[in-house]
């Protein structure tokens, strides 16, 4: 039997209502770059976020350490006795190969600021027992979720290989130059997430993206199905913790994705399904497609407005929900692919743009290395 | 709407359920020959609960008021249309407007006459004396007699009327007005 | 023997307005009232009154008034009315005291302390009269995972699918069978889910050979304790087959169709002789323990070829939630869940109103286990038993439920008035009567029209509420509880249900 | 010389439903008509009502003043046919005048039958038969207060009520030992005779006219037992015999009333009749004779229009049937009348309500087929009870409902009552 983290869901935390700004950039030959570009196209967006909450998800920010797991740890109120517990319980799990504190620059003043560690970790081989099969990746979200769950003031909002996530309370421009990522670090993929919570001060667990593993998910909309997602992942030993409705669309990306090995398209189709009415018009084959997804998948809907940037090692997809009731636009200039919530923000950072398009709700925006995916959304788009 | 089978085969009322179906079904058939329009019953909906003949009542009074035409207008109000009772069977039964109507050939006044228009058997109460000609020949035992005035009565299909009131009185649908 | 019993309902007659027309005479099956052709009165025999209301509603002129009789005993919070006049009826009678439709009793109705949620600003409330708003509901068990492959044209589905049953609204007739109700009615439940391509339930009395291919493709086809018309071709023209293990109204006793009532038809569709009793014993005789409820699941999955989805409906009971994971772990692809509100057509009282629990509880508590155990997504969750509005159905289906059977609630559409008097087969509306002239009250094509115009209804309400939550499917809905809010609950209420206190 | 398609002679029902049945089959062919009398085509039957004040002189009228000119008929009134020639197919008329004609209807009527008796001749002497009668008796009323009627039957009966009404003292005359002898039994005429009793008018049975005394007038009579009765206005009121002078000395058959089959044809080609001079076919019976009732001559005329017209049609429905009331009671009878003397070969099943002036009885043959009945007080829906009749159906499961006041459709055996009503409703015909 699964454990419940609480004795009645009745106690499960709130999830807060926001809306945001959202930002991606991915050089298709993998390129590495500095955030400049994400840090001045977020700030463009300024009035889609309200100072509580930003933050950025780097790919291919650790070549040094690719190898291993970087957890990215904060301990709120800078809590020693919570640090000492997680780094007990990392040594008695993992082997860690390196750690620090995350370099921040003391100039700039945030609301505050948590003691945010870095460990690169690399998991055990397993002893016999109930962890015996498990894959490194499995090992490490149950262990990511136990630290999650069970150690007070401790988070780890980063875990997986050769990515970073990085975010706080605060503007997006405000968490960057306090954790000097347009000095310190380069990607070929940029994430970026500016908040706007209507009802609580934010936290620094709540900014986004949100990660597991190499998998982060950045946000904007407020998901009316989020109890369904959440108690369907709740099933798969996904435990939401951190008030965000983004949570669950992580873990279910983690789920879909990676545990059950379904491609990016169908993962598109599970979370903005086409209506029953439109599948009704379909080819013999889709209508199987479709209905079996929606029968199976009917609790990983995500229903109200979303837009929602995923990104994984190579790919980044952007995707609106299906009766499209939040923005999206992708554009194109050379290598480079930008998904953002609004076209000036793209405009502000890469002017002479080749290609810029609206994608339709519930159709997805794929950005593949090495590739020329993401055109196909052209034709479909607005 | 409703294609199902009115009654299941072997329920005690069953026989005059599935033939009362075709028989209306029937009469359809032959009004295409003549007649404009009729009421017909549905045996098997017929609750007998007699509000068809109370309403019928109120529509030939004077007041049209249920309540007046009862308790206080001086001629009693008598219904133009008969629930037949033998429970369980009910029905409701009022003229047929036949296509050739014996009461019309049987009338020794002219009072009863086919209209060619509407092909509603009319009667006209002022030419009518009462000899009950009609009441004798009248293969449905359809036409009713005014004691008190002694004179016949019968459905007129509420002529003059916004409504056939047995129908849109009739609480579970029984009756229903049929046109070709 | 005299009875002492206070006679339970008064008549007033306006004077002024009452015709004589006997409609209140001949509508009355209980003999309450008479002509008196020498006084032009009509004369009442207020003692046979059941409070059915039937001659309130026939009267042409709206001079009847039936209500409750004030006259009383002398208030005493222990020794109420109701508890003196059972004990003066069983004084009278030596017998159980037999008593239909749901539990009348004042339990917390939890529905009414359940608040639903509503977007403003931070996400869009959806109008559904302007933007789609998807009711369609898949019953049955859903696989753990779909395995998807690329292929030339898209994508291969290499998952088998379980049989699973679509329907339009998650909204479903409750099992009433043939013989507890009259054939008109059992039809217009069958019709009016024909036309709303959802399904009704045909309770444990079978499906007349005649109805089978019309209306089998919306039919819940029940085996029961008493194995009445059950046969190879009524499991399989059927859309789902559902064993009756117990009922909300009646947990742990059987049933008793009475002789008088097993007419011809009746003694067809039930496969037993004419007049004589049918008697649904209390446990199904063949199953004494859960291996024995996989054993009968997997008998009809093998008798429809494992095509049709098979339900198991049990009363909510103590330790449901244990009871119904162990009856998804037996193979049911559905478990229907029938909480102590629901109706009956005969069950004796004490049972009706102290066995059982509410629906709310039963329901929550189910749905959590099953999650817990990680089975959830095996079956689909069936509530039973006291839903009254299209907001009972929604906070059912906030609280887990995939769907809902709803009952009285039909009952009340076509007519009823909860007189309670089911079990005398005096059913002055038509419903639970096999009386040819009281049958005729109920024309199919009417109460056909009541019961669609019903579920549409509801389904529109139902499609409101969603669209207030900013929701557009109702599997998004579904276990939903963060849309719920309990109001003037205590905390055990609220841990049960899964649910916040409002402002919480 | 004029020639007419159809050409009818007489002028009441019988005429009427020829032309009304013609006119519904086509609206082209001409159509003439020869009429004794001059008054537009009036109803015999009313007779009694208006003589009881209850119409005036314009409902007296059959059918509106303009039918004629509506319908298309050429109209001879006042004019007498004298003689046919069946060769040449040739009304001669009491000018001389000839009419020709493609077919002929014969609706001539009935003549009120006279014994033979000095006396009759007098000017308060009067049938009750044509409209001149009534005029006459209209006339002679504000000076009569002694009314003798000469016949107990139908229409005796009614001119006494109407004569009661109108204040005279009445007095009926009737040869047989009881009221309505032919047409209803014992049980019957008993009710009725002490109803007119109960009214103040003198019956005497087993009795008729001695002698009349008179002077210009009628003065007084002499029964035949030596009674003398007061008398200033006698009424003979025995019956009626067919009108069959034209076609007497003819080919046309004659057997009491002219012969018809069943389409109303005589035994001439293109000769048809109807009405009081023909002899019809009584399906009760099985015999032709004559059956001079109202229904019958018009439905006659209506068939014999089809037949005339090329339409085959029959009668099936011709019967001795009266709806009669007298005074407050009203009575109805048809078929055969079986009475008490000659009940033994009959199923008779009967109810009798004494001092209710109500009573119900039928005869039933031996198939369980009702023959005849009479219903005497309640006569509501007695149509059915015709058509159970007409259909020739065996009663014999339901008899004992028959004696219901209330017998309905309801009462009947689900399949029979079904198949009643689903027939066909173009009734007296096929």
């Amino acid at each position: 039997m699964r454990q419940q983290y609480h004795q009645s869901e009745r106690f499960t935390p709130d999830k807060e209502m926001q809306a945001c700004g959202l930002f991606g950039v991915m050089d298709t030959t993998g390129k590495r770059f500095g955030g400049d570009m994400a840090i001045k196209a977020i700030k463009n967006m300024k009035v889609r976020g309200n100072g509580l909450g930003g933050g950025f998800g780097v790919y291919g920010i650790y070549p040094d350490y690719q190898e291993y797991y970087a957890f990215h740890v904060m301990y709120q109120d800078r809590n020693q006795a919570a640090k000492r517990m997680v780094e007990e319980y990392l040594k008695q799990n993992f082997y860690v190969i390196y750690d620090e504190e995350i370099p921040t620059d003391p100039g700039v003043n945030v609301f505050q600021p948590p003691l945010v560690w870095r460990y690169f970790v690399s998991p055990p081989p397993r002893k016999k027992g109930a962890e015996e099969h498990l894959t490194d990746d499995e090992y490490v979200v149950n262990k990511v979720m136990f630290v999650n769950i069970n150690i007070e003031d401790a988070y780890v909002f980063s875990s997986g290989k050769n990515v970073g996530v990085f975010k706080g309370v605060g503007f997006p421009e405000e968490v960057a130059a306090y954790f000097m990522l347009d000095k310190l670090y380069q990607g070929y993929l940029w994430t970026v997430h500016s908040r706007f919570p209507t009802n609580t001060p934010g936290w620094w667990g709540g900014a986004h993206p949100f990660g597991i593993l190499d998998w982060t998910v950045v946000h904007n909309g407020e998901i009316s199905s989020y109890g369904t997602n959440r108690r369907f992942l709740a099933m798969h030993d996904y435990y939401c913790t951190l008030y965000t409705d983004t949570e669950v669309v992580a873990y279910a990306v983690d789920l879909l994705m990676r545990k059950q090995g379904l491609p990016i398209e169908v993962l598109s189709k599970i979370f903005a399904p086409p209506l029953w009415d439109a599948i009704k018009l379909m080819s013999a084959k889709e209508q199987k497609l479709y209905t079996t997804l929606r029968m199976v998948y009917a609790p990983l809907m995500l229903n109200g407005p979303f837009t929602i940037i995923v990104a994984h090692h190579n790919e980044m997809i952007g995707l609106t929900d299906r009766i499209r009731l939040r923005p999206i636009t992708a554009g194109a200039k050379g290598d480079l692919v930008f998904l953002s919530s609004e076209e000036g923000a793209i405009r502000a950072v890469c002017p002479d743009l080749d290609m810029v398009w609206t994608p339709p709700g519930g159709e997805p925006v794929i950005v593949r290395l090495n590739s020329k995916d993401h055109l196909l959304s052209t034709n479909k788009s607005i | 709407m409703f294609t199902g089978q009115w009654s299941p085969p072997g329920v005690c009322c069953d026989t005059y359920m599935s033939s009362g179906l075709c028989f209306f079904i029937r009469l359809n058939t032959h009004e295409r020959m003549g007649t404009m329009g009729k009421v017909v019953v549905k045996p098997e909906v017929c609750i007998g609960c007699h509000l068809c003949e109370v309403w019928c009542a109120v529509a030939h009074s004077k007041s049209k008021n249920i309540i007046k035409a009862f308790l206080y207008e001086d001629t009693k109000p008598l219904p133009r249309i008969t629930v037949e009772e033998n429970l369980p069977l009910t029905f409701a039964w009022q003229c047929r407007h036949c296509q050739e109507p014996n009461c019309v050939t049987a009338c020794i006044s002219g009072a009863l006459t086919k209209n060619p228009v509407s092909g509603h058997v009319e009667h006209d109460s002022l030419k009518c004396v009462g000899c009950y000609s009609c009441v004798l020949i009248c293969p449905y035992g359809c036409i009713l007699i005014d004691e008190q005035k002694r004179e016949i009565i019968k459905c007129d299909l509420c002529a003059g009327l916004e409504t056939k009131y047995c129908v849109s009185h009739c609480p579970n649908e029984a009756l229903i007005y049929v046109e070709n | 023997m005299y009875s002492f019993q206070l006679p339970e309902f008064m008549i007033e007659r306006a004077a002024d307005r009452c015709i004589r027309c006997r409609v209140c005479e001949r509508q009355c099956a209980n003999q309450v009232y008479s002509y008196d052709a020498e006084l032009d009165r009509m004369f009442i025999e207020e003692k046979n009154c059941v409070g059915c209301q039937r001659c309130v509603v026939l009267c042409p002129t709206l001079a009847l008034n039936v209500r409750p009789r004030t006259s009383d005993y002398r208030p005493n919070a222990s020794w109420t009315r109701d508890k003196m006049q059972n004990l003066k009826k069983q004084a009278e009678t030596g017998g159980v005291i037999l008593t239909g439709s749901g539990n009348d009793k004042p339990c917390r109705i939890y529905w009414d302390h359940l608040v639903l949620n509503a977007s403003q600003v931070t996400n869009p409330s959806i109008d559904p009269l302007r933007e789609p708003m998807e009711l369609k509901t898949y019953l049955g068990r859903k696989p753990d995972a779909v395995k998807i492959t690329r292929c030339a044209d898209g994508f291969d589905v290499e998952t088998e699918s379980f049989p699973n049953v679509a329907i339009p609204t998650p909204l479903v007739f409750s099992a009433m069978s043939y013989g507890a109700i009259s054939y008109q009615a059992y039809l217009s439940l069958a019709a009016a889910a024909k036309e709303l391509g959802t399904l009704f339930n045909t309770g444990e009395g079978g499906l007349p050979e005649h109805m089978r291919r019309e209306f089998g493709g919306n039919a819940i086809v029940q085996c029961a304790s008493g194995r009445f018309g059950v046969d190879a071709d009524y499991l399989n023209n059927s859309q789902i087959v559902e064993i009756k293990i117990g009922q909300g109204a009646k947990p742990g006793i059987g049933g008793h169709l009475p002789g008088e009532k097993v007419l011809a038809n009746i003694s067809e569709t039930r496969m037993i002789p004419i007049g004589t009793d049918a008697l649904s014993p209390a446990p199904q005789h063949d199953i004494y323990s859960i291996e024995d409820l996989s054993m009968l699941i997997y008998a009809l999955k093998e008798a429809t070829n494992y095509a049709k989805p098979v339900s198991v409906k049990i009363a909510a009971v103590h330790n449901v939630a244990a009871i119904a994971s162990g009856i998804v772990r037996a193979g049911a692809d559905i478990v229907a869940i029938d909480g102590f509100r629901g109706g009956t057509g005969a069950a004796p009282q004490a049972t009706r109103d102290n066995v059982g629990i509410p629906l709310e509880l039963a329901l929550a508590a189910v749905d959590k286990r099953l999650r817990e155990e990680g089975i959830r997504n095996k079956c689909s969750i069936m509530a039973a038993g006291g839903i009254r509005c299209s907001a009972d159905a929604i906070k059912a289906i906030a609280l887990g439920a995939d769907g809902v059977y709803v009952g009285t609630a039909a009952l009340i559409a076509m007519g009823c008035t909860l007189c309670q008097k089911c079990y005398t087969g005096k059913c002055n509306w038509g419903i639970t009567t096999q009386d040819p002239f009281l049958i005729k009250r109920l024309n199919p094509e009417l109460t056909t029209q009541r019961l669609v115009n019903l579920m549409r209804a509801w389904s529109h309400e139902i499609q409101e509420m969603l669209g207030g939550m900013g929701i557009n499917a109702i599997e998004s809905l579904r276990g939903n509880r963060d849309h719920l809010r309990g109001i003037g609950l205590e905390d055990w209420e609220l841990n049960v249900l899964g649910v916040k206190g409002a402002g919480e | 010389m004029k020639k007419f398609d159809y050409l009818i002679i007489g002028n009441s029902a019988g005429a009427v439903g020829c032309i009304e049945g013609l006119r519904s089959i086509s609206k082209q062919s001409s159509i003439g008509l020869i009429a004794e009398e001059e008054h537009h085509v009036y109803s015999r039957a009313l007779i009694p009502y208006y003589l009881s004040g209850a119409i005036g002189r314009d409902k007296m009228y059959y059918r509106p003043a303009d039918f004629y000119q509506n319908a298309g008929v050429t109209l001879l009134g006042g004019q007498k046919a004298t003689a046919l020639d069946l060769e040449r197919k040739e009304v001669e008329l009491a000018g001389g005048a000839k009419i020709g004609y493609g077919k002929l209807l014969l609706a001539t009527g009935g003549k009120p039958i006279y014994p033979p008796m000095d006396g009759l001749d007098k000017k308060n002497v009067f049938s009750f038969h044509s409209f001149d009668d009534l005029l006459g008796i209209e006339k002679r009323l504000p000076e009569s207060k002694n009314a003798v009627i000469l016949g107990g039957g139908v229409i005796g009966l009614m001119a006494a009520e109407v004569l009661k009404k109108r204040g005279l003292a009445v007095q009926v005359l009737e040869l047989a030992d009881r009221v309505l002898a032919p047409v209803v039994d014992e049980t019957t005429s008993g009710i009725i005779e002490s109803t007119l009793r109960e009214a103040g008018v003198k019956l005497f049975t087993n009795n008729t006219i001695g002698q009349i005394h008179s002077g210009d007038l009628v003065e007084s009579i002499t029964l035949k037992d030596g009674t003398v009765i007061p008398c200033d206005l006698l009424i003979v009121g025995i019956g009626v015999r067919p009108g069959t002078e034209l076609a007497e000395g003819t080919a046309i058959k004659i057997d009491r009333g002219i012969l018809v089959n069943r389409q109303m044809q005589t035994s001439v080609p293109d000769v048809y009749s109807c009405g009081d001079c023909a002899s019809i076919y009584n399906f009760i019976t099985g015999q032709t004779q004559p059956l001079p009732l109202w229904p019958n001559a018009y439905l006659g005329g209506r068939i014999a229009a089809f037949n005339m017209a090329g339409i085959k049609r029959q009668l099936v429905a011709g019967t001795s049937m009266n709806a009669m009331h007298f005074l407050n009671v009203n009575l109805i009878n048809a078929g055969i009348n079986v009475t008490d003397q000659d009940s033994s070969q009959w199923h008779i099943i009967s109810k009798v309500e004494p001092g209710h002036q109500v009573y119900r009885k039928f005869i039933l043959d031996e198939h369980g087929v009702i023959s005849g009945f009479v219903l005497v007080g309640q006569i509501k829906r007695a149509g059915i009870l015709l058509n159970l009749m007409r259909k020739k159906v065996d009663v014999r499961s339901f008899q004992e409902q028959l004696l219901d006041e209330n017998f309905g459709y309801v009462n009947m055996p689900d399949e029979l009552r079904w198949q009643l009503l689903k027939d066909e409703v173009i009734l007296g015909v096929m």
